[in-house]
């Protein structure tokens, strides 16, 4: 079976997802013995038009980046989205909370008229494309992306919970978050992550995206019990689970 | 010999984010040379308004995977100095120590996997996985222990889970810091090993001088990363953290996309070799002696050095960190987050990013919601100094063949080290 | 503890449950767009040993195991044959193998249509819906090899097209006997199809059933149970005389995972062959 | 045996002779609770501890475990049996959720890999110095327990009583050097502690008794408070986790670099996870989350029963400290079906 050839593209985002794949360290050579890195402008400047798989970092918050977007799905049987920005939007997202407008109002009102500045509402890779395959997370976990990486190569679908975040958590035997005053989203997020946030002792804050069946009205009438406020687990959920403010999607 | 040139490198490969270069010449005249910035704009400081106190250092954290341990370290004191919130001695110290792990982490990545490839005369770093395996395998190496320290005390290496206004959420165990001090003294030696291989190729630095200022930290007593006020290699006049707008005069210019920055002339420069130039006294004796190995000298405007500046940094960073490390023996560590309240207030905060000087402002309301932000982003203080320096660049370069042009001008551009997905900030956005 | 080509795996008994034998595919052909059947054979000496209705764990290392019933009939020894759907990891990697190549067995496990004991003698009706036709197909077959041990035989197969049809070969045999009756359907009309139309359902109008003992054996999706009972009832077919033969998500075969719990039950340990009577008061049976 | 004597610092000495050669495992502090964690030296036990976060099933059956190992396709090999280890301070309700767990995978099909874990555990008990905010083991007959374990520590005074009950436990306690008998006083002191102990953990009363469970169960599965209680429920699973009679698992491949050699692994699974009773193309039997909710109080008081005449429950408590919604208390559930 000839290597599959890999081209990695991004968008709008931190590049922290392309840098997790750098940080592969040494497993980097040994991906690079599995699959054939085409492109990358990141790291390299060899460039191609021919690939298997694409890899896309970033969310999409411009029309010609949708054209762009177009154009690499045109040419890739196989398309994964790397990352929250390319999965849901990310935290990009927080930018659609407030209304183009005045968003344009408070740009165009100093410095108007540069073109650039024009953006689209911010829209997750799968909202402009049919994508194959999601690694989550803000950033990916590295052991997550090289597993899809193998089972990609190896012709096989990679299991990807569907269950929430404090399976693992409670495996790890993190204090929970709950009990230290805190509002964490492990509940309604997909794990995958290994629970990293509450490992450190910090509350999840959502960045893979809902979990299957995510019971947002659960967690609503749950918050009393620990004295927090509704105002307050929409600001958390704000942040990559529920950008929109339209509740949490099953999606 | 009359030349004419017709250049648009788009994108600018081996940097960070989208970058694109245009050269125009005929006749031998320099008709465009021009650095643009087309990445989208994230609009980040719209982002954290309305975001709480507490939610400020994840989401800004996201302005940059490469530097996310500066934005956050930025983020937490800006939101400290709003909120009236003084940590203890112990927590600031592991706070340097965390952000060298980054600065090494971030300088190791630029010079051994985007730099070195120029000066082998690689198209990138996997064909010399080939050609020098050794040579490679010692910058995994050590990129992999700036990545495991940053792990230690982030919690991650990118986008940190342990920095949060107060202190941390997790501090390292007696024996885990142990275990990093002999970790990091046996460093020293790879470092120096890679430091050796780039002084072999240093001959490949095209030399290029052009008088300029430059902008970094400057804190009596040490090589400046994460307190201190805001110098100029200008004056001897120095302005505190909070006074950054006056430091960074934004301005827009028809000339670019992008925002400049001017303070005393029409451009400055920030990075490793701004911070070289200001605080050089300071430097370690082993960071000392490698800045003598590569002829930085005195004072080096040579914007192509800053790679080398970085190299130096490395050294600073593996000494300091042992120094830090050995007066945190034996101590407990327990007093490292002191509880916060929500309170109205503005804060700011300056701190040394890989790539310069980087600033932030909050101002939050009395439940510490977030009201308005300022974030200035060291690649978009350079975007101006780097145009000037392909201006002045391009006329002496246009006997050469176009591929060595183009060669030239990306490594100058690769030596700034651009970050422009983080610079992708370049207007203001005031809330009023 | 090792199970290679060179030393013949232990069997499940003493050994590690969880450890497959090799086997080798004999044969290997698509029937639909999306089953393929498969002959394979144990390396080593040993017969497979199942009976009609087991199931057997087929691993494909990296892929996964998944269990598949075994649809030939063990009156037919030297080999044993499956039918597989592609689905996901495992079915998909099945699919893209080849005569020769190597797959994993454990098994076989589960319960078995009673065709030795209390099914003697009783004239069997069959009904398959889809896929259902599979482990179906290894009591017909042996009902057949058989063909004195057993009384009347009349076989109801449906499936949703056309082209979903499996073992169109055989079923076209089994229409030329005189010895049993094939009725078959499809969901929907289908082009080149001048068979029955409508749901399975539909074809029990079409029955008459002689009066004597009648067992029923069925299989087929998980919606199809409850319809077929009910026409099962009105033919006064006892429910101690309807075997049922049910899927789950299963992990291990072996009575530990848990997934394959219907209530109380294990579908790998007191199934996947179900007395039709002993479900009724389980309300995630049927 | 004769039950022996020893005081504190002399078990502490026994701990870290122990160490010099074998692997130990013990109750430690991780923050303000606790976890079982392989020692690295005595005195880091936290023997007085309440309970602990996961209970020591995961000693016996690793949240993360390989079956075996491949090459290509053809080559299996099962994982080789790990270490014998010392299993040190498990408190009697976790002994009964480990003696069932026993039964479970030393039944018909001997699993290979449990037992090997099992048969290189030596099992040492002590009876609770504390008892945890929600434990209710006192009334699920397991604040006690008289087998199950090879040897069993007391603390009563200022000493703790040793009693061995398996060749296993004896040889241990011989490593300690010549002991004194317990003296007929502190023999009663610790009739008193079990005594004490039984009343204590019932930080929830089940107003039944547990063998009245099964029937309880069979009068309620249409009951309004599956759907009730289900409707905070996250099917986080947490319940199932922490549970240390809940052993279901799932079992995944994976691959190295090589995509020819790799493991066969299982990990833990729960029931209150949506997927886990649904099947390839789509189809899931318990799609609810009050299905799955109310199948866990089944399995644990009602069909597992059935199977062997116990309750899988031990009253530990896990349950409801873990779970966020806090919805999670089987006492909670049992008493409203009992209408009170
Ligand atoms: C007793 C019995 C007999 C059977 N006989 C046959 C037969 O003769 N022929 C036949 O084709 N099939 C048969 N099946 C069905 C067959 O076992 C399944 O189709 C097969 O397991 C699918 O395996 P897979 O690896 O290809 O699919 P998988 O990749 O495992 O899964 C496909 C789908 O299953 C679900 N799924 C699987 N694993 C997980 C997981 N860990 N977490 C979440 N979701 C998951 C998902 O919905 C997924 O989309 C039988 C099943 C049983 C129980
Ligand atoms: S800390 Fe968060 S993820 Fe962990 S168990 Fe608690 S709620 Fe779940
Ligand atoms: S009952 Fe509680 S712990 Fe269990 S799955 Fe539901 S929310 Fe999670
Ligand atoms: S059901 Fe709850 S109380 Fe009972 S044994 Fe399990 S975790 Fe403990």
């Amino acid at each position: 079976m000839p290597r599959p050839r890999v081209a990695i593209f991004d968008f709008a985002g931190c590049e922290g997802c392309q840098l997790q794949i750098v940080n592969l360290e040494e497993a980097l050579l040994d991906l690079l013995r599995v699959v054939d890195v085409v492109e990358w402008r990141e790291a390299m400047s060899e460039q191609s038009d021919v690939f298997d798989i694409a890899v896309v970092e970033g969310a999409i918050t411009r029309l010609e980046d949708e054209e762009r977007l177009k154009r690499i799905r045109q040419k890739a049987p196989v398309l994964v989205a790397l990352g929250s920005c390319a999965s849901s939007g990310g935290l990009n997202k927080l930018k659609n909370r407030m209304a183009m407008s005045e968003a344009r109002r408070l740009v165009y009102g100093r410095d108007g008229g540069v073109s650039r500045l024009d953006t689209a509402p911010v829209k997750a890779v799968s909202e402009v494309v049919k994508v194959d395959y999601l690694v989550r997370g803000c950033p990916i976990d590295r052991r997550e992306f090289s597993y899809v990486v193998r089972c990609l190569a190896l012709g096989r679908e990679p299991f990807i919970p569907g269950y929430p975040v404090c399976v693992e958590c409670r495996i790890r035997e993190n204090a929970c978050r709950w009990q230290e005053g805190e509002i964490c989203l492990g509940p309604l997020t997909r794990a995958g992550c290994g629970a990293a946030c509450p490992a450190q002792g910090a509350a999840c804050l959502g960045c893979r995206g809902t979990c299957d069946d995510a019971n947002l009205e659960g967690m609503a009438s749950v918050l009393a019990q620990y004295g927090k406020s509704r105002e307050e687990l929409e600001s958390r959920l704000a942040v990559f689970l529920d950008p929109d403010g339209k509740g949490v999607s099953h999606a | 010999m009359p030349r004419t040139v017709h250049l648009d490198i788009h994108p600018v490969t081996r940097v960070e984010g989208h970058g694109q270069l245009v050269v125009r010449a005929s006749d031998g005249r320099v008709e465009r040379a021009e650095w643009l910035v087309p990445e989208a704009p994230r609009f980040f400081e719209a982002m954290v308004r309305a975001r709480r106190w507490d939610e400020i250092q994840p989401v800004v954290s996201r302005v940059c995977g490469i530097c996310s341990i500066s934005h956050s370290l930025a983020a937490v004191k800006a939101v400290e100095e709003a909120l009236g919130v003084a940590i203890s001695d112990d927590a600031r110290m592991l706070r340097v120590l965390t952000h060298y792990s980054e600065l090494l982490q971030s300088h190791v990545l630029h010079v051994g996997y985007l730099v070195a490839p120029d000066l082998m005369g690689a198209p990138s770093v996997v064909p010399l996985a080939q050609t020098n395996l050794d040579l490679v395998k010692k910058v995994v190496g050590l990129h992999r222990a700036a990545n495991e320290w940053s792990d230690l005390l982030a919690g991650r290496t990118t986008h940190p889970l342990t920095l949060v206004p107060g202190g941390f959420t997790r501090v390292p165990a007696p024996r885990e810091l142990e275990g990093l001090r002999r970790r990091l003294a046996g460093l020293v030696p790879m470092a120096t090993e890679l430091a050796e291989a780039v002084l072999a190729v240093a001959g490949a630095v095209p030399s290029f001088h052009r008088d300029t200022e430059y902008v970094a930290l400057r804190q009596a007593g040490e090589y400046a990363f994460t307190r201190g006020d805001i110098a100029s290699s200008d004056t001897d006049e120095s302005r505190p953290a909070g006074e950054f707008e006056s430091v960074a005069n934004e301005y827009v210019t028809p000339q670019s996309t992008a925002k400049w920055t001017r303070w005393h002339r029409d451009s400055y420069a920030v990075g490793a070799l701004a911070r070289y130039n200001l605080n050089r006294a300071e430097l370690l004796p082993l960071a000392s002696k490698w800045a003598g190995m590569f002829g930085l000298g005195g004072h080096c405007d040579n914007p192509y050095m800053n790679s080398v500046a970085q190299l130096v940094e490395c050294a600073q960073i593996l000494e300091d960190s042992q120094r830090i490390l050995d007066s945190l023996a034996g101590r407990d560590l327990k007093d490292t987050r002191v509880e916060v309240h929500p309170a109205a207030g503005e804060g700011a905060s300056a701190v040394e990013a890989p790539r310069g000087i980087l600033f932030h402002r909050y101002a939050f309301d009395e439940k510490g919601v977030c009201q308005s932000a300022n974030l200035c982003i060291p690649t978009n203080q350079n975007h101006g100094n780097l145009q000037k320096d392909i201006e002045s660049l391009v006329p002496g370069l246009l006997h050469l063949g176009q591929d060595e042009i183009r060669l030239r001008l990306e490594m100058l551009v690769r030596a700034y080290d651009p970050c422009i997905s983080c610079s992708t900030h370049f207007l203001k956005v005031r809330f009023i | 503890m090792e199970g290679t080509l060179d030393s013949p795996a232990r069997t499940s008994g003493g050994g590690d449950i969880y450890l497959p034998r090799p086997a080798t595919l004999l044969s290997v052909s698509a029937m639909t767009a999306s089953d393929a059947f498969f002959e394979l054979a144990l390396d080593g000496p040993e017969d497979l040993g199942h009976l009609p209705g087991q199931f057997v764990e087929v691993s494909v290392p990296g892929m996964g195991e998944a269990p598949i019933s075994v649809c030939s009939s063990p009156t037919r020894k030297g080999s044993f044959q499956m039918l597989v759907r592609r689905i996901g990891s495992v079915t998909q990697a099945l699919h893209r193998k080849s005569p020769g190549d190597k797959v994993g067995i454990r098994g076989p496990f589960g319960t078995s249509f009673p065709m030795e004991g209390e099914l003697k003698g009783k004239n069997l009706l069959f009904v398959a819906g889809g896929i259902g036709l599979a482990p179906l197909r290894s009591a017909i077959q042996y009902a057949l090899d058989r063909r004195g041990d057993f009384g009347r035989i009349a076989i109801l197969a449906g499936t949703r097209s056309a082209a979903e049809r499996l073992f169109t070969g055989e079923l076209l045999e089994w229409k030329r006997r005189n010895d049993l009756t094939l009725l078959e359907t499809v969901d929907q009309p289908s082009p080149g199809w001048a068979g029955q139309v409508g749901l399975i359902t539909g074809l029990f109008g079409m029955l008459r059933l002689e009066p004597g003992p009648w067992a029923a054996l069925v299989c087929g999706p998980p919606v199809m149970y409850r319809f077929v009972l009910r026409e099962l009832r009105r033919l006064q077919v006892p429910s101690r005389e309807v075997h049922v033969s049910l899927e789950r998500r299963m992990k291990c075969g072996v009575g530990k995972c848990g997934h394959c719990q219907i209530n109380g039950l294990y579908v790998c340990q007191q199934g996947p062959v179900f007395r039709a009577g002993d479900l009724f008061d389980l309300k995630e049976a049927l | 045996m004769t039950v022996k004597q020893m005081d504190p610092a002399s078990l502490n000495g026994w701990v870290d002779g122990l160490l010099l050669n074998r692997t130990v495992i013990g109750p430690v502090q991780k923050g303000d609770k606790f976890v079982f964690e392989s020692l690295s030296r005595a005195s880091d036990l936290r023997l007085d501890y309440d309970t602990t976060l996961l209970p020591p099933k995961k000693f016996l059956l690793p949240s993360r475990e390989i079956l075996l190992t491949f090459r290509g396709d053809s080559h299996y090999a099962s994982q080789a049996p790990p270490d014998p280890f010392v299993l040190l301070g498990v408190h009697p309700y976790d002994v009964a959720a480990i003696r069932q767990m026993d039964r479970v995978f030393s039944e018909k099909q001997v699993d290979t890999h449990y037992m090997a874990r099992r048969g290189a555990c030596t099992l040492v008990a002590l009876d609770a110095q504390a008892v945890s905010p929600n434990n209710f083991a006192g009334c699920m007959g397991t604040a006690t327990v008289r087998e199950g374990w090879d040897l069993l520590f007391s603390r009563v005074g200022g000493a703790y009583l040793a009693e061995a009950a398996t060749e296993k436990g004896e040889s241990l306690l011989r490593s300690a050097g010549l002991l004194a008998d317990a003296a007929p006083g502190q023999l009663e002191e610790r009739d008193r502690l079990w005594e004490s102990n039984r009343q204590a953990m019932r930080r929830h009363v089940l107003h039944c008794s547990p063998q009245d469970l099964p029937g309880l169960l069979s009068r309620n599965y249409d009951h309004p408070l599956w759907q009730e209680r289900a409707e905070r429920c996250f099917s986080c699973g947490a319940c199932n986790v922490v549970c240390p009679t809940c052993y279901c698992f799932d079992v995944q491949d994976e691959v190295d670099w090589s995509l020819e050699c790799g493991s066969r692994c299982r990990a833990w699974d729960g029931c209150l996870l949506r997927d886990f009773a649904s099947v390839a193309g789509g189809h899931n039997f318990r799609r609810h989350s009050a299905e799955r909710y109310r199948h866990r109080y089944y399995r644990k008081a009602k069909y597992l029963p059935e199977m062997t005449g116990e309750i899988a429950c031990v009253g530990c408590g896990r349950c409801v400290d873990a779970c966020v919604a806090r919805t999670a208390n089987p006492v909670e559930v049992y008493n409203t079906l009992l209408g009170d």
